[in-house]
């Protein structure tokens, strides 16, 4: 190993440690490899074979939160807001957010909380906001990983616990994964309209929820008219010769939604031709009329979606998401 | 100064002793197919143009019609039915009532070759309208076309097993999903290098950027040239096959080194200069170590080469004698060193160098790397099988044979294949356990011990051929292997089972409910 | 950094070289800028402060307790000593009593946590040289660590178990059996290590008479832990500055021999972290054989936590001292918080060692000092 | 050397820290008297900035291999112009740590080799340590905060929610 040994002790001691590895390696070779292939190819779903004290999404158990705010005020990083209300003689909470995308699942807020709870599968007792197994939040969207356990506008009573109780809670996780679904489907839209209307433009005012509606049952109006036109062919249409239930669409299109320039920048020569090929499906990006711009994308949606037989409300929901998508 | 001058006077003595030449004194190809024609010279004009000739071969009693071209020249020609031939002969040639025979103490070694690729092209070339050099050229490149396509996937299957390989033996799975049991990854990973951008850094120099990939692929395309995969399969058996080996893999050096150079990165320069010094030297010893072997056989031919050898594994030149096993092992890791492998990836060492020479290589031109590097171990095993390993030898199976049955080419061929892999495994099994070693060490290693042993086995094996009777060479071979074969094998046979029944794993794995499904 | 560069490729000799913040072996996001000479270094600077976090700052401006899951960010590699460094400052600062059982938990994570740092630090060592599969292997005995760690406070790296006063939780159901297996199961592990790497004639080459430290350097430079002891100090803070139940146990400090070198060269550094993995698995049995007759209380939350004055800490890290220096004004957050790591210091010493020696070995230099660069930069 | 080094001398080994105060402009002096007196470690150093007080606080622990025995020496520098003698020549570790306390808290060590900043960018503005530092809305045009999703959702919630 050192200048100890000769020139040929040295080559003896190499092969000897080489070998050595060798053999080391070769009798792995012949063992069970020892990697967990998650996520499919495991015995049991890898959530199922974490350890009970697994620090994973947190949850709460609003049928027993007391709404005390011990955990927003413990967290170090304050990613907890409540926020509690007096209706009537009870207190409600009108909101309990938990931004995850944030939180160090550090387990403070679960220390601090002051109700005890016992979950069903669990062996030890929990608390009624808890650590579950959940780790699964990979998303794109990070305000989807802000968990709403209050859903807006539905607020939850406090509860009133019962001295020395432990209530039963149902078994952890379960929670968890309703309102990562929740927060998956909804949060994206609802964080990007409120970046708009924080920001100030026209945009969140175009893609308010009561004014889109009102205008989604406006259109509805407009588009059942022009396909209640469709079958009278007879009738003399001015501008277009064969006058059918595209060509009528169409007009709507370019009436209601598009810039009425006739600027090209849409990829058409004209918001005719534009306005005919959304008519016929063969353009499907409905965000191009760029003098339009978030109203046009809008409007536009609104009509195609009322077209394909969408009610107003369905309607209003999908062009909130397409303006806001392509908008900011 | 007297005692130092007399083996000059010794050989200066044997000299003037010896014999006066034969009169037949060359003849080539001894290796022929039939339809070839056979040059023999003679020492002096002895012959007339014009007046028939016949080249006979003593031992083997075959006549072969010829005619004189010159005054010392004489061409045979191999009929189409002529009898086979295998042998060693002496040679005669008879004109009228006049003959000449070659010196009996060193008979040419005869053979009616199988017909290789090259030969076939040979009598297309003959038969074909126009100049037959490029009939020739044109048949040689469309065989090695032929034997060089299958390359991508060579090399694909190869990473696939290395990467099961690294896996197992680092307690992993290695790819298991694309395609049956992971087997097809190599064609997801080169569709997804082909797709991704080809970008040649703008401080580059664009041309030689470009050409590296491809001149290392050429150096290596080369290769197959020569590579006996049966006793038919071979695209050319030249005379020169163990230098044209060493020459052509040269060529993957220049490119590396070209591609350090041109990408005008410092980590790829250092990479690429690690290579060039690390060829350079370990150039030698793996020479040195061929030619212990070309010594051994008499012939640079990789046909020759493989046909000395038997099918037993006492008949391969690995265990021909201690001279040839040491050299096998110089051979094996100055080749490992030609080939940037474990423990010798210096060029391309990812901890040190980020990724060396190709540091700025991307999409296809940086897939042509990796390419090469895998064939390059079959290439390793190739040519470690075909000098060592008995080639495509069967046993009990002689040439007649084959010729005979052609499906037994069939099993060479599945030998020198398995032979090879069982290399690339050893080469794959090395990388994933050594450490790597640094510049000043693998210099140091190359020329304070692999040069000095090359060396000495090459003489150490001159001296065993000359002196050493073949009975007694055998047994005191045989001896010499059955003892270290018995020592250590057992020894590492024992080590590997005891590594695996002494360390149970996974219990934790086993106590937590996860694993494999 | 600009102007080092530059004044070093004026002169035309030397090449520089620019090693990270992205390189596959610098243990995290560290730069050096390294002034070569074909492949022998003359000088390599290192550039820290990538992954600066603001740690102290932070403490700042969390209450005493809050700050625990951040001790977890110092260090992500061995969290608990981190953690116990805060808490036994705190402790200090504000007179609390810790729960016995509660100490042997610490130290039980203590030095499970230390052989899964040590872990890492072996495994990588041999990666930067160029050997691959021991460090899946390792990965393996890790990730068994982890998994222990994980039941018993449910993360794998950022534990936050320590409290100022005891523990987070007492030991699961059937954990202590498992701890015991594991340790079955590694002592064969560390033999088959040292047999497939620690010895293999390659690899000792490399590390061999490498970057040697001798002890006087080592103390001027400040070094701690593994790296001081393989310079031939005989200093542990767990013997010698002893606090927690380190006392009640048998163990030896293994000091750095030269069996292959120099005293104090890149393999001793190796060497006593290998050393200290048995030291440990032993450490872990006696805490475990003891801790049934302590009292079941792990942890004593204190009611009120406003202390006054400044305290310090020393706790023997993976990495050596890691000390905690906490000054309390009355309030609930610390006024300053400091923490002392033995990367930082390491760091400090690469300068002065890189001279000389080959582009190669200042990735096994780096790989030898076990620096973490979030431990340099906290 | 001043009397309270000198009466801390004789605290015992492996006891709690003595503590000593020092005169910046004694430090140079007392360090490297401290220094051939076995004090051979510089385990850590800190400096504190008591704002009310107008005062910054360097704390230096000090360690004896030898003795197994710690010493902790205080200085106080005021706050506006805080310089002190380097002793990065006494203890080499001491190098670093200068200029860590430079680049957070702005301590300047005279006679310094080297001292630039060590975590922050070269260009950062101000010493992050301080107590009154407060944070540039953004460095080099890259912000330092982002959107707060619990700040931002409850936009939604009004109009959307409220009208019901």
């Amino acid at each position: 190993m050192s200048e100890r040994r000769g020139y040929f002790g040295k080559i003896a001691v190499a092969a000897r440690t080489v070998s050595e590895g060798l053999a080391v390696t070769l009798a792995q070779f012949f063992r069970r490899p020892t990697t967990v292939q998650y996520p499919d190819r495991t015995r049991v779903p890898v959530v199922d074979s974490l350890p009970e004290r697994y620090r994973g999404f947190l949850e709460v158990d609003m049928d027993i939160c007391t709404a005390c705010k011990a955990c927003e005020r413990d967290c170090p990083i304050n990613v907890i807001a409540i926020d509690v209300e007096k209706r009537g003689n009870e207190r409600v909470m009108t909101r309990f957010d938990i931004d995850m995308g944030k939180c160090m699942y550090c387990g403070i807020c679960v220390e601090s909380c002051p109700v005890p709870a016992q979950a069903s599968g669990d062996a030890e007792p929990t608390k009624c906001i808890r650590m579950t197994r959940e780790f699964e939040g990979a998303t794109s969207e990070f305000s989807s990983l802000t968990f709403r356990f209050v859903k807006p506008g539905d607020p939850v009573a406090a509860y009133r616990p019962t001295k020395g109780a432990v209530p039963a809670t149902p078994k952890r996780g379960l929670i968890a994964r309703e309102v990562r679904r929740r927060a998956q489907s909804g949060n994206p839209l609802a964080f990007r309209w409120s970046l708009a209307q924080q920001a100030g433009g026209a945009l969140a005012e175009l893609t308010r929820q009561d004014a889109v509606l009102a205008r989604a049952e406006e259109l509805a109006g407009k588009v059942s008219a022009a396909s209640a036109n469709a079958p009278n062919a007879s009738a003399p249409n001015a501008s277009a010769p064969s006058a059918n239930a595209p060509n009528d669409f169409a007009a709507l299109i370019v009436g209601e939604g598009l810039a009425k320039t006739d600027c090209g920048k849409c990829g058409w020569p004209t918001c005719r031709a534009y306005a005919d090929a959304i008519a016929a499906g063969r353009e499907r990006a409905l965000a191009r009329c760029e003098p339009g711009g978030a109203r046009s994308t809008r409007d536009v949606t609104l009509l195609v979606q009322l077209r394909k037989g969408a009610s107003p409300a369905e309607a209003a929901a999908q062009a909130i998401a397409t303006t806001l998508r392509h908008h900011r | 100064m007297k005692a130092r001058l007399w083996p000059l006077l010794l050989i200066v003595a044997a000299g003037c002793a010896a014999p006066e030449l034969a009169p037949i004194r060359d003849a080539r190809p001894t290796r022929l197919q039939r339809g070839e024609r056979m040059l023999v010279e003679a020492s002096a004009p002895l012959f007339d143009v014009g007046p028939p000739v016949t080249v006979t071969f003593d031992a083997l009693g075959v006549t072969l019609p010829a005619r004189a071209v010159a005054p010392d020249r004489v061409v045979a020609t191999l009929d189409e039915d002529s009898p086979p031939l295998a042998g060693a002969s002496t040679i005669t040639v008879a004109q009228g009532a006049h003959r000449w025979t070659s010196d009996a103490r060193t008979p040419f070694d005869v053979e009616l070759c199988a017909p290789a690729l090259q030969h076939l092209a040979n009598g297309w070339a003959a038969r074909l309208p126009g100049p037959a050099w490029l009939w020739w050229a044109l048949a040689l490149l469309m065989a090695a076309a032929i034997v060089a396509a299958p390359l991508p996937v060579v090399a694909g299957l190869i990473v696939v097993w290395e990467r099961k390989i690294s896996g197992y033996m680092g307690s992993r799975f290695g790819p298991n999903r694309v395609g049956p049991n992971g087997w097809l990854q190599w064609l997801a990973d080169g569709l997804k290098l082909l797709m991704k951008e080809d970008i040649v850094p703008s401080a580059a120099d664009p041309r030689l950027f470009r050409a590296a990939p491809y001149l290392a692929f050429l150096g290596l395309f080369l290769t197959f040239i020569v590579l006996p995969f049966s006793r038919y399969a071979i695209v050319a058996d030249l005379d020169v096959g163990l230098l044209f080996l060493l020459s052509v893999t040269s060529l993957v050096v220049v490119s590396i080194i070209i591609g350090g150079w041109s990408s005008n990165s410092k980590w790829a320069l250092l990479g690429g200069m690690r290579s060039a010094a690390q060829i350079v030297s370990y150039e030698l010893p793996a020479s040195v170590a061929l030619l212990t072997i070309a010594t051994l056989t008499g012939s640079l031919s990789t046909q020759r080469i493989v046909a000395a050898q038997g099918g037993w594994p006492w008949q391969w030149n690995l265990f021909h004698d201690p001279f040839t096993f040491v050299a096998f092992f110089i051979w094996f890791v100055s080749a490992l060193a030609e080939g940037n492998r474990t423990p010798f990836d210096l060029p391309e060492a990812e901890s040190e160098l980020v990724a060396g020479y190709n540091t700025e290589y991307s999409g296809f031109r940086f897939s042509l790397f990796p390419l090469v590097e895998w064939v390059n171990i079959a290439v390793i095993g190739a040519v470690g099988t075909l000098l060592f390993l008995g080639g495509w030898r069967l046993p009990f199976v002689d040439n007649a044979l084959i010729d005979a049955h052609p499906w037994l080419d069939a099993c060479g061929f599945v030998v020198f294949v398995a032979k090879d892999l069982a290399i690339v495994f050893v080469v794959i099994w090395i990388r994933w356990t050594l450490p790597r070693f640094r510049v000043d060490q693998m210099m140091s290693l190359c020329w304070k011990y692999f040069i000095p042993f090359s060396f000495v086995c090459f003489v150490g094996e001159l001296g065993w051929v000359w002196l050493m009777p073949p009975l007694a060479g055998r047994i005191v071979a045989g001896v010499l292997f059955a003892v270290f074969g018995v020592g250590f094998g057992g020894w590492f046979v024992a080590r590997v089972r005891d590594n695996a029944r002494r360390y149970h794993d996974l219990i934790l794995n086993d106590a937590l409910g996860r694993g494999d499904a | 950094m600009g102007e080092l560069i530059l004044a070093n490729e004026a002169t035309g000799e030397e090449m520089t070289l620019n090693m990270g913040p992205q390189h596959p072996s610098t243990h995290g996001v560290i730069r050096f800028i390294i002034k070569t000479d074909g492949e022998i270094m003359r000088e390599a600077v290192p550039d820290v402060g990538y992954l600066h976090r603001a740690i102290e700052h932070i403490a700042e401006k969390c209450t005493y307790e809050g700050f625990m899951p951040y001790t977890d960010r110092v260090d992500y590699v061995c969290a608990m000593p981190a953690n116990h460094a805060w808490a036994l400052a705190v402790e200090k600062l504000a007179g609390l009593e810790v729960p016995e059982r509660a100490e042997y938990l610490r130290v039980i994570t203590d030095e499970l946590n230390r052989i899964s740092s040590h872990c890492i630090a072996l495994g990588a060592m041999a990666m930067d040289v160029g050997a691959i599969t021991p460090f899946t292997y390792i990965l393996r005995e890790r990730e068994y660590v982890n998994e222990l760690l994980e039941m018993i406070c449910g993360a794998r790296l950022t534990y936050n178990y320590h409290r100022i006063g005891g523990v987070g939780w007492d030991m699961p159901a059937g954990w202590r059996d498992k701890v015991l297996a594991w340790c079955d199961h590694f002592a064969p592990v560390m033999d088959e290590f040292d047999r497939l790497i620690t010895n293999n004639a390659l690899f000792v080459q490399r590390l061999a008479k490498l970057a040697v430290i001798a002890a006087d350097e080592a103390i001027d430079y400040g070094l701690v832990g593994p790296n001081l002891r393989a310079a031939g100090v005989d200093f542990d803070v767990r013997r010698d500055v002893p606090y927690s139940i380190y006392p009640k146990l048998k163990f030896e400090v293994p000091v750095g021999r030269g069996l292959v070198g120099t005293v104090g060269d890149a393999w001793d550094r190796y060497w006593v972290r290998a050393q200290e993995w048995r030291q440990s698995v032993s450490m872990v049995r006696q805490c475990l054989a003891q801790i049934d007759a302590t009292a079941p209380e792990f942890w004593k939350a204190p009611k009120k936590l406003k202390p006054v004055g400044d305290a310090m800490a020393r706790v023997e890290a993976a990495r050596g001292d890691m000390s905690c220096y906490v000054v309390g004004d009355g309030g609930t957050n610390a006024y300053r918080a400091r923490f002392r790591t033995g990367s930082f210091n390491a760091m400090g010493i690469i300068r002065d060692k890189s001279r000389g020696l080959m582009v190669a070995d200042l990735v096994a230099l780096i790989a030898s000092l076990d620096v973490v660069a979030p431990e340099i930069d906290r | 050397m001043s009397d309270e080094v000198a009466r801390d001398a004789n605290v015992e080994a492996n006891s709690d820290a003595a503590v000593s105060r020092v005169r910046a402009d004694e430090w140079r002096a007392t360090a490297e008297r401290l220094r051939a007196d076995g004090f051979d470690f510089l385990q850590n150093l800190t400096a504190v900035d008591w704002i009310k007080e107008e005062r910054i606080e360097l704390v230096y622990h000090l360690w004896s291999y030898a003795r197994r025995q710690e010493r902790v020496v205080k200085i106080d520098l005021p706050r506006g112009e805080p310089t002190v003698a380097s002793v990065a020549d006494v203890w080499r570790a001491a190098n670093w740590y200068e200029r860590e306390q430079y680049d957070l808290l702005g301590v300047r060590f005279a006679g310094h080799p080297d001292l630039r900043r060590i975590l922050m960018p070269e260009d950062w503005p101000g010493h992050p340590m301080r107590k009154d530092y407060v944070e540039a809305p953004s460095y080099n045009g890259m912000p330092t905060t982002r959107a707060n999703t619990l700040e931002l959702l409850p936009i939604w919630d009004k109009p959307t929610w409220d009208k019901k």
